[in-house]
């Protein structure tokens, strides 16, 4: 039994490597104060300042060992800062999205959630204890409900009452599977060998429920069939800036955490369960339904909603292999993810505001009307339908090679099913993501888009042209990422 | 068991006199006798009063839904009934010793918000509901400065247990901690070690003055939470006709008001064990005089028994005369200023008023 | 070295071309076009230099792309002769077509755009030639695809064109998944998609006992075939071949000179350019079936093009004709030939394009001058125009005696190649396999037929359409030049020293001999012997094919012209491409459609029929209960009531979004999931 | 700081407000000297002590001139019906019945001829004007210093000053029916037979000159329909 | 006696919940969660844990039921109508709901408590140096989880009353 | 003693009420109730299976009551804001979103 000073010496010490995120917190604080003294102006450029300078701390600890904080709540590990960089990066555009439209900017509470979501991400990323999973699940969720009611409509608060019975009974079940785990193991730190002894002694059945029952809650926050039905409803209703923060943050620490999860649950490979079929199929049903949904979609962010189940299902892919290579390219994938989506939100948030477009039909004519604009939206439903030359398709390639990989040396059929399913898909999608693309050029506009011209040259158009040179550099040049990304220990 | 044996009647009798008492002093303060009749002084007026409500018709609403309705007093009534049950008395007895006791209590006492929500909704009226739903909100809202408050008073004691609590207040304190040290205003680098000398000097509120603005809050959240005024928009006779309580007659209204002075009193008494050295002597040990000790008595004995009863109802009834004082003080405060006071001026005191006492408490190890 | 620099110089000039015509403001358009033609002439020189230099060699030159954990992708430029020289004509039709282009489209807003496509184009095109690994060939693969996407639908605002782009985009799309296919199955088997390491890997592999064994990994037999067919697949998309031909023809709905350089020249010959770069790969079955594929295709084109009237319609259907030819070739084993082919039908086809583009540039501007609602793309309307349009005519002349395989011009040895390789091929292989030959002599009568009919149609006769024909005017020095110089490379002596010879092919000889190492690959099908009676047999099929057009549309005779409904059986065949279009839409589109009706609402199908079930269950069950009711209680009336409120409950139910059925659903999925595992 | 001022201010004003009430209740040890109106010091002691007058038990002196209830002297009044007439709530009641011959004298000397059968105030309707007090010619009407006259029955309101038994004022009745019947035998032309027909307008001529006088008084009380009608606009 | 009142307060709390179940009035609903929670709290004493258990009463009976009321009460005509709500799904419902019942039971036989029956009773001053020692880092998480539910539910609630002063 | 089971029957039971209430009911505030009765459920399990000497169960429990509280406030918020736009809080007449 340690003395009390020394456990106080150790967490004065974790909290030394816990800066990124006391940043944070303390960012909230001092939004939550500019809100209250009528500094609304200064909310935005300080929330970006406060995202900046977390991401400089985190690039701080790039190099470090692999470390427990707290006594073991939390792993540190080079993964860890590496995904943390990515989920500020993601906040960091989310919150540009947003300069567009004053009524989110200039309220400080819209800052005070976003950062709580980022936070959640923050933390679902290293915990390493059932209780700062749930924590982290829950601080993300009470954040997100709240975010989705945000356009202060009838929609959004349909959208929130939804999101909200779903998740918290997503939660409630999630929490009674982790009291399970409890009763069988009578340990919550899930990454210590204890814990995974004693999972390997439990009984069978009750192992799977116990296991399963967690799932939900992750899988719920991934957005993955069958716990997707939130999203199309949340996505049509939120404001886009938020949308693009749910696509990304939640759906990619949820999926990073399931990655960690599955590590454990497979025990080793001893256990009894072939959990590889099992996301086999979440992931086939993911895109499956994602794709086809998206199909008939007649909203531009109601079909980006069933893009985004379709990708939670290609973000699964190369999870289910657990290899180190295929978690390298989960990782590219994720960053190319990022990439795509919230530029082609801000994108739709820009033709949202400007001329009020929010149907797939609405967009006749854009070509004409903003070029530019209309050019970068058509790389980008190329590059999320995975078409060269973007970076969509490396991205692609390299999960699907991972997985080609995985099953030439274990012979699963299942993997072979994922594979070639994801690949049938990858054509499915065209069929939608260019619906867009063609009501743009080939269409002729209607009067509403036609009509006035806005000025196209604005701030956040550059940026969004920024992040889709990204994705072409990216294609073209994938080593500079990709050699990063090769130095990352994803701990295997 | 002995809870109830010794609380019920003390609570009886105390309402009696408390609702006779609060007539006195709103005359008094009025410039007018209050009652004079009915025996000698009007002191028999109230036990007059009680006898007629006794016999009065048990009215139900046709329109109310009966089950709730009738239940509801009874409700208010075992919740704050509830919790006398932590409430030490003498040095060797208390209700019930768990050491969670005044967590218990705050816990156990704010349930009576149910109670009085079943009350204003059964009754099917709509002046009873909105009572019922201001006094709802107001007791959770005071609930949070309340809450922080004793807070303060516990990080200095150390302990949830109110019979501790009340130990460490006067000359007891040795007999009970073996090494307890009680330095003057709880400045030990002042090093006036007042552990023999007992008495005023001993009392939390002495302990560690920090605990006086403390107590400031508690009573006004006390007030809020027990209905009375200024803050007693739930009842408001002029607006609401008596609020949730406007269909209930006769007996059953009789135990809403008895449940009203049976929180009067636990504050109270809640207020003068955390703050006024519970059953302690005020008197302190002056070199060889000693009048703590003699005004405390050997624990055990009858003398301490009754000294222990006489200082804390002394005290107790202070109190209570106090929070008499201010109803007919104070006009009714209005439903925004109620929670802007509660949220916007007790709380961030209260918060502020924590991080001293802690740092209080500090300087008194 | 320095060749490996100057094919990237290649490689980049036209993309180069893109980023400025792309950025280039609308005022300075014509400059931009300018710039880029000359952009094209350097780099078309270059290619020329670089196939002097590289001769019968060839380089590779390679470095990495990307790495993920222990792979590394490479990407590398393969320089030899046969891509040298395909690089070489695209470069040059492309200039050609960018010349002819500044006239032709001068007047059309989206000039710009139209140019930095071009140049797109030709950069993709260039992409797939220098290419050294397949999957770097399929990167360019789609962006050929996305460029030819995005020229069909230039004129957008036409429903047609839209759909048209559409159309061809999706159906290459299909093609494209066998193309992955295949790419899984080399990666799987020699690890690697260098196209040099490929080969050297696959003639090390062999066939034992019914697996195919490279190296370290063996794979059943049939994932040879597999490949094959896969990269036939993709073949197929692009090449327009049977089934999935019915793209091509659609694409005319773009500009006429990006029919001819995309549709006629350049980019469906990628599919055959993509054959013979695999042809290593290819086993006996899958040869077999690309020939007869490419048998197929060639007579069905052939028919489709004999009653058309759209004057570029003919010319698409010819083309889907001639790249079966091609095919043939490869199938037959004669990959050389295909590609002598290929070329050689890059010159002619694109002359015939431009040519027509010219006379449709004609017609267009009467049209426009007399504001007529005429289709100026319809032969019936035409007739009689040699006069006034004197060099579009000769050109004509000359590509199209090409096409039909008259001596002296290119397309005679290239076909007579084909022929004669298809008949080596039919007599080894035996039986059946002489119906491709049939098939394939066959189409040289139809080829002759509709190329005699066009011609008579459109140059001979009275000009039909009401006007004088003096009013017709040919286009300036632009399509001149285009014209001229492609129908110059038309001609036999450019190809063949002596033109009635193919053997004495300078192409011929530079090509390496035999390419194919597929195990069991043992014929011998260069052989010459039949070459005589090929040559003669297929200028007496010629000449009876063009007879037979001289008697039904020779000059002066009056041409009457049947309404669709009063057509003949082949007339109707022909015109209407085998029905394969309406086959489409009757079968697979509709069952796509089908499918993606279904499958979209799979969603809430799958919880409602939950719901449904169940309620079914409670109105059983009520009904159960309501006959009891009514036979042993009279209560008819309240049954009716009960059953109604039950009917109504479920109908309400079913209406959308409901989170509860969404948890049931997500609750009933959780407990297969674990009822899966266990 | 606003948040800080405003805490202090209450601070302030709640503790003021508390003193006050504690020295009321300092204070309520006595009871406030009862003095009456004359008293110099009746308005500036009323803040100290305890106000409340235990009524039944202690009352203020009332001055002498206090006009509370009315009291009539009957063995004064000459039932002259004056008093009825001015008030302006109706609240007094008289019947008299006229005597055959005088029936003796008030105590200033003026006869009386006229039996009072019935004098009735109703002093719950009264107002307390005081009019009749300064019609009544033998000033028998007055306003007392009572104040306290509290009843458990309404009708107790109504206060009787005749003294007559109902047998006497039976056996006038029929004393002065027998006197009229004998003076129409005697005279059969009488000057005038209205006060005949009327016997409570049959007033002496004295009386006539003075019942004349209220014609003119009477737009004195014409402002009552004046005010009447204010309230009804207010309405 | 133990096991009398442990079975009584657990029967109670089955019941109660099950009448939440049936009943069809939201407001009844609501009292009769306090009733089940108040004998949750009772269970959570005989695992020895007292301060959860106040905590219990605390938070949730003085908390949140009195928030599901006001709930309810905001949500519905004061007038006095009795709250209804319907059910739906209810042969779904009852079917799944019976499936999971059966399955928890179920593998709750084979469940072997690994974890020692033993439950140590947790005094007051060991929660709270473990909560600001090792449980810091949830309890500083805990923390933050309040502060943004109170931003988020007041931005919800009062946003409103904001626009309109704005 | 009481057996750490006997807990566990009644938290299990106690859940698939909750879970009863969350499928069945349309008031959104009854399917609230639900979830609460399966968090309680959960935190039975907690407090019956807590290994002596640790008290990872007595706190998670307790993380779990303010989590609770939490989500309560700001799903009734929600509740609030729902009643507002669509004077009803009933699940089945929410459904104003369509594709």
């Amino acid at each position: 039994m340690e003395s009390l000073s020394d456990k106080i010496a150790s967490n004065i010490i974790s909290l030394s490597r816990f800066i990124p995120e006391l940043v944070l917190v303390g960012g909230v604080l001092v939004l939550i104060l500019l809100d209250l003294f009528k500094k609304k102006k200064l909310l935005l450029p300080f929330a970006l300042t406060i995202i900046i300078f977390c991401i400089w701390q985190l690039l701080r600890q790039w190099g470090l060992e692999l470390q427990l904080l707290f006594g073991g709540f939390l792993k540190l590990d080079q993964a860890a800062v590496a995904w943390r960089v990515l989920l500020c990066l993601a906040t960091f555009v989310s919150l540009l999205i947003s300069i567009r439209s004053t009524d989110l900017r200039l309220k400080g509470e819209f800052y005070t959630l976003t950062f709580g979501i980022l936070i959640g991400g923050h933390l679902l990323i290293m915990s390493s204890h059932l209780l700062i999973l749930y924590l982290a699940l829950e601080i993300m969720s009470i954040s997100a409900y709240a975010l989705t009611l945000f356009a202060f409509n009838k929609a959004g608060s349909e959208a929130a009452i939804k999101y909200l019975i779903f998740g918290a009974v997503s939660s409630a079940i999630m929490l009674y599977g982790i009291s399970w785990i409890y009763t069988l193991t009578g340990s919550l730190f899930f990454m210590e060998p204890e814990f995974t002894d004693s999972l390997l002694n439990a009984p069978f059945l009750s192992f799977v429920i116990g296991i399963c029952l967690v799932l939900v809650g992750i899988l719920f926050k991934a957005g993955a069939v069958p716990f997707h039905v939130w999203s199309p409803d949340v996505y049509t209703a939120s404001p886009t800036p938020i949308v693009a923060l749910f696509s990304t943050v939640p759906k990619l620490a949820a999926i990073a955490f399931l990655l960690k999860w599955l590590l454990i649950i497979h025990l080793f490979g001893l256990g009894p369960v072939d959990w590889i079929m099992l996301l086999s199929a979440i992931s086939m049903a993911s895109i499956l339904f994602g794709n086809f949904s998206a199909l008939r979609q007649r909203n531009v962010k109601r079909m980006m909603a069933y893009s985004s189940i379709a990708h939670t299902g290609f973000l699964i892919i190369p999870i289910v292999p657990l290899s180190e290579q295929a978690t390298k390219g989960f990782f590219f994938y994720s960053i190319v993810y990022v990439l795509m989506n919230l530029a082609t939100f801000m994108i739709i948030h820009f033709f949202e505001r400007k001329e009020n477009i929010v149907g797939i039909k609405d967009y006749a004519g854009t070509m004409k009307t903003h070029p530019l604009l209309s050019v970068l939206l058509v790389v980008l439903m190329i590059s999320l339908t995975g078409i060269p030359p973007t970076a969509g398709f490396t991205a692609k390639l390299l999960i699907f090679t991972s997985l080609w990989e995985s099953y030439s040396s274990t012979a699963n059929p299942w993997l072979l099913a994922l594979f070639t399913f994801g690949l049938i898909n990858t054509v499915v999608a065209l069929f939608f993501y260019l619906k867009v693309p063609f009501y743009m050029t080939f269409k002729p506009g209607s009067s509403k888009a036609g009509a006035k011209r806005s000025n196209t040259y604005c701030f956040e158009n550059y940026f969004a042209g920024l992040m889709v040179l990204a994705l072409l550099i990216l294609f073209f040049k994938p080593d500079w990422l990709l050699d990063v990304i090769n130095k990352i220990n994803f701990a295997f | 068991m002995s809870t109830i044996l010794f609380f019920l009647p003390l609570l009886l009798v105390f309402a009696v006199l408390a609702i006779y008492g609060e007539r006195k002093i709103s005359a008094f303060i009025q410039n007018r006798y209050g009652p004079m009749e009915t025996g000698y002084y009007g002191l028999l007026q109230t036990v007059a009063d009680l006898l007629k409500l006794l016999q009065k018709e048990d009215i139900v609403p046709r329109v109310a839904s009966k089950a709730l309705f009738l239940v509801a007093p009874f409700v208010i009534f075992v919740a704050v009934f509830a919790g006398f049950s932590v409430v030490p008395v003498l040095p060797t007895w208390q209700g019930a010793s768990i050491n969670t006791g005044v967590f218990f209590l705050l816990a156990i006492v704010s349930l009576d918000v149910i109670g009085i929500i079943i009350a204003g909704w059964a009754s099917n009226n709509k002046y009873s509901l909105l009572g019922a739903v201001r006094s709802a909100s107001q007791i959770i809202s005071y609930e949070v400065p309340l809450t922080l408050s004793v807070v303060c008073v516990l990080v200095v004691t150390q302990s949830l247990d109110l019979q501790v609590i009340s130990f460490q207040q006067g000359v007891l304190s040795n007999s009970y901690f073996a090494d307890a040290e009680n330095y003057l205003f709880g400045l030990s680098f002042a090093n006036v070690n007042t552990t023999e000398i007992g008495g005023v000097l001993t009392w939390n509120i002495l302990r560690a003055p920090v605990l006086i603005p403390v107590w400031i809050i508690f009573f006004i959240t006390t007030l809020a939470e027990s209905n009375r005024a200024p803050f007693d928009l739930p009842e408001a006779e002029s607006e609401l006709v008596s609020g949730f309580h406007t269909e209930y007659s006769g007996f059953r209204w009789a135990i809403i008001m008895l449940s009203e002075y049976g929180m009067m009193l636990l504050t109270s008494l809640l207020g003068v064990i955390l703050f006024f050295g519970s059953w302690n002597t005020p008197f302190p040990n002056i070199g060889s005089i000693k009048l703590a000790s003699w005004t405390t008595g050997e624990v055990g004995s009858m003398a301490s028994v009754f000294w222990a009863v006489l200082w804390l109802l002394i005290k107790t009834i202070i109190m209570v005369f106090i929070q008499m004082w201010i109803r007919w003080t104070y006009p009714r405060v209005r439903l925004d200023q109620l929670m802007s006071l509660g949220w916007k001026y007790l709380t961030p005191a209260a918060l502020v008023l924590l991080f001293f006492s802690a740092l209080w408490r500090l300087m008194m190890v | 070295m320095a060749l490996i620099s100057i094919a990237l110089v290649i490689f980049l000039i036209p993309l180069t071309a893109f980023a400025m015509n792309v950025i280039a403001p609308k005022s300075r358009a014509r400059t931009a076009s300018y710039i880029s033609i000359i952009l094209l002439l350097i780099s078309t020189i270059l290619s020329s230099i670089l196939l002097l230099k590289i001769g019968s060699e060839s380089a590779v030159t390679r470095m990495d792309w990307f790495t993920v954990g222990s792979y590394t992708f490479e990407v590398g430029v393969l320089l030899d002769f046969q891509g040298v020289l395909l690089l070489v004509i695209v470069n040059m039709v492309s200039l050609l077509v960018h010349i002819y282009s500044v006239l032709y489209m001068a007047k059309d807003p989206g000039y710009t755009r139209y140019f930095g496509f071009l140049s797109l184009f030709t950069f993709a095109m260039a992409g797939i030639i220098l290419s050294d690994n397949l999957l770097m060939v399929f990167v360019f693969w789609e962006l050929v695809g996305l460029s030819s996407y995005l020229l069909i639908g230039h004129w957008y605002s036409k429903d047609s064109a839209a759909k048209a782009s559409k159309k061809a985009f999706i159906v290459n799309r299909i093609g494209d998944t066998g193309f992955v296919v295949a790419l899984c199955i080399i990666w799987y088997q020699f690890g690697t998609f260098n196209l040099d390491e490929i080969q050297v890997l696959m003639e090390s592999s062999q066939l034992q006992n019914g697996s195919w064994v490279s190296g370290l990994s063996a794979l059943p037999a049939v994932w040879l075939s597999f490949m094959g067919i896969g990269l036939f697949l993709a073949a197929v998309g692009k090449s327009a071949q049977f089934p999935l031909q019915v793209w091509l023809p659609d694409a005319m709905e773009g500009p006429t000179p990006v029919s001819a350089l995309i549709h006629a020249a350049t980019m469906v010959a990628a599919g055959v350019f993509l054959m013979s770069r695999v042809v290593v790969l290819l086993d006996l079955t899958t040869l077999a079936i690309i020939a007869t594929v490419g048998s197929i295709t060639a007579f069905m084109g052939a028919v489709a093009a004999l009653a058309q009237y759209d004057i570029k319609k003919v010319l698409a259907y010819s083309t889907i004709s001639q790249l079966g030819y091609m095919l043939i070739g490869i199938g037959t084993g004669a990959y050389e030939a295909a590609l002598f082919h290929l070329f050689t039908h890059a010159f002619f086809k694109a002359a015939l394009f431009l040519a027509v583009g010219s006379v449709i540039h004609s017609l267009h501007a009467l049209k426009q001058k007399h504001n007529l609602n005429i289709d100026a793309q319809d032969m019936r309307i035409m007739g009689g125009l040699k006069s006034n349009l004197p060099v579009t005519f000769y050109t004509y002349l000359i590509a199209a005696f090409s096409l039909m395989g008259l001596p002296l011009f290119s397309g005679f040895l290239s076909k007579d190649a084909l022929l004669v390789a298809s008949l080596n091929w039919s007599a080894a292989v035996g039986q059946l396999a002489y119906g491709v030959s049939l098939l394939a002599f066959a189409t040289v009568t139809l080829t002759a037929f509709y190329m005699g009919r066009q011609l008579l149609l459109v140059f001979f006769g009275d000009f039909r359409s009401g006007f004088s024909v003096s009013e017709i005017q040919e286009g300036g020095w632009h399509f001149k030049v285009a014209l001229i110089i492609l129908c110059t490379l038309s001609i036999g002596f450019f190809w063949s020293f002596n033109p009635f010879d193919y053997m004495s092919s300078w192409l011929l000889n530079t090509l390496p001999a035999k390419l194919n190492s597929t195990p069991q690959f043992d014929l011998e099908v260069r052989d010459a012997t039949n070459h005589s009676f090929v040559g003669v047999g297929s200028i007496a099929l010629v000449m009876a094919g063009v007879l037979l057009a001289w008697l039904k549309f020779k000059p002066g005779k009056i041409l009457t012209f049947a309404e669709s409904d009063q057509l003949s059986f082949l007339e109707r065949v022909s015109i209407n491409n085998w029905y394969l279009d309406k086959f489409y839409e009757r079968t697979i589109l509709s069952f796509i459609r089908w499918l993606t009706l279904v499958l979209a609402q799979v969603e809430r199908k799958v919880i409602d029929r939950l719901v449904n079930s169940f309620g079914w269950i409670g109105v059983i069950f009520s009904f159960v209960v309501g006959w009891l009711d009514k036979v042993f209680i009279d209560g008819l009336i309240n049954f009716s009531a009960f059953f109604s409120s039950q009917v109504g409950g479920m109908t309400k139910s079913f209406q959308y979004g409901k989170v509860q059925s969404f948890i049931i659903f997500a609750l009933v999925s959780l407990a297969l999931i674990i009822f899966l595992i266990l | 700081m606003a948040y800080f001022k405003n805490i202090i201010s209450a601070a302030k004003t709640l503790s003021k407000g508390l003193g006050v009430t504690f020295n009321h209740i300092k204070e309520s040890r006595r009871s406030s000297n009862q003095v009456g109106i004359n008293d110099p010091s009746y308005f500036s002691e009323f803040e100290s002590g305890i106000n409340t007058l235990q009524y039944p038990h202690e009352s203020i002196p009332v001055p002498d001139n206090g006009r509370y209830k009315l009291h009539n002297e009957i063995d004064d009044c000459i039932v002259c019906d004056k008093c009825a007439k001015v008030c302006p709530v109706d609240c007094i009641d008289i019947e008299g019945i006229k005597a055959t011959e005088i029936i003796g004298k008030t105590s200033d000397g003026t006869s009386k001829r006229i039996h009072a059968a019935k004098f009735d105030i109703d002093m719950a309707k009264c107002c307390f004007c005081g009019l009749c007090t300064t019609v009544c010619p033998t000033e028998c009407l007055t306003m007392t210093k009572s104040y306290d006259f509290s009843v458990y029955d309404f009708a107790d309101h109504i206060y009787s000053f005749a003294t007559m038994t109902p047998l006497e004022i039976l056996e006038k009745k029929k004393l002065l029916e027998q006197s009229e019947m004998e003076r129409t035998v005697a005279k059969p032309l009488p000057s005038k037979p209205k006060p005949v027909i009327k016997p409570k307008l049959s007033i002496s001529s004295k009386s006539e000159e003075i019942a004349a006088k209220p014609k003119p008084a009477k737009p004195v009380f014409k402002p009552r329909p004046m005010i009447k009608k204010k309230k009804n606009t207010d309405d | 006696m133990t096991e009398v009142t442990f079975y009584f307060f657990g029967i109670l709390t089955l019941a109660s919940a099950i009448f939440i179940l049936i009943t069809k009035n939201v407001l009844h609903a609501a009292l009769s969660l306090v009733v089940t929670l108040l004998s949750v709290a009772a269970l959570y004493v005989f695992t020895n844990a007292e301060f959860l258990a106040v905590t219990q009463i605390m938070i949730y009976v003085g908390g949140i039921v009195v928030l599901i009321v006001f709930g309810v009460m905001l949500t519905n005509d004061v007038s006095g109508k009795t709250i209804i709500s319907g059910s739906v799904n209810r042969l779904s419902g009852t079917i799944i709901t019976l499936t999971v019942l059966v399955m928890l039971i179920y593998s709750g036989q084979e469940l072997t408590p690994i974890a020692t029956k033993v439950h140590n009773t947790a005094s007051i001053e060991n929660l709270g140096e473990h909560l600001m020692t090792t449980y810091l880092l949830p309890f500083e998480i805990a923390a933050l989880l309040l502060l943004i539910a109170l931003v988020a539910a007041s931005i919800i609630a009062g946003h409103d009353l904001q626009s309109k002063i704005s | 003693m009481i057996p750490a089971e006997h807990f566990y029957y009644i938290g299990a039971a106690l859940f698939s009420i909750g879970l009863a209430i969350v499928l069945t009911k349309r008031n959104a505030i009854m399917i609230l109730m639900g979830v609460e009765l399966m968090l309680n459920a959960s935190n039975i399990n907690f407090l019956a299976y807590n290994k002596a000497g640790s008290l990872d169960g007595q706190f998670f429990a307790l993380f779990v009551i303010v989590v609770a509280a939490a989500e309560a406030s700001v799903a009734l918020a929600i509740v609030l804001k729902v009643y507002k736009h669509f004077k009803t809080i009933n699940l089945d007449k929410i459904a104003d979103i369509k594709d």
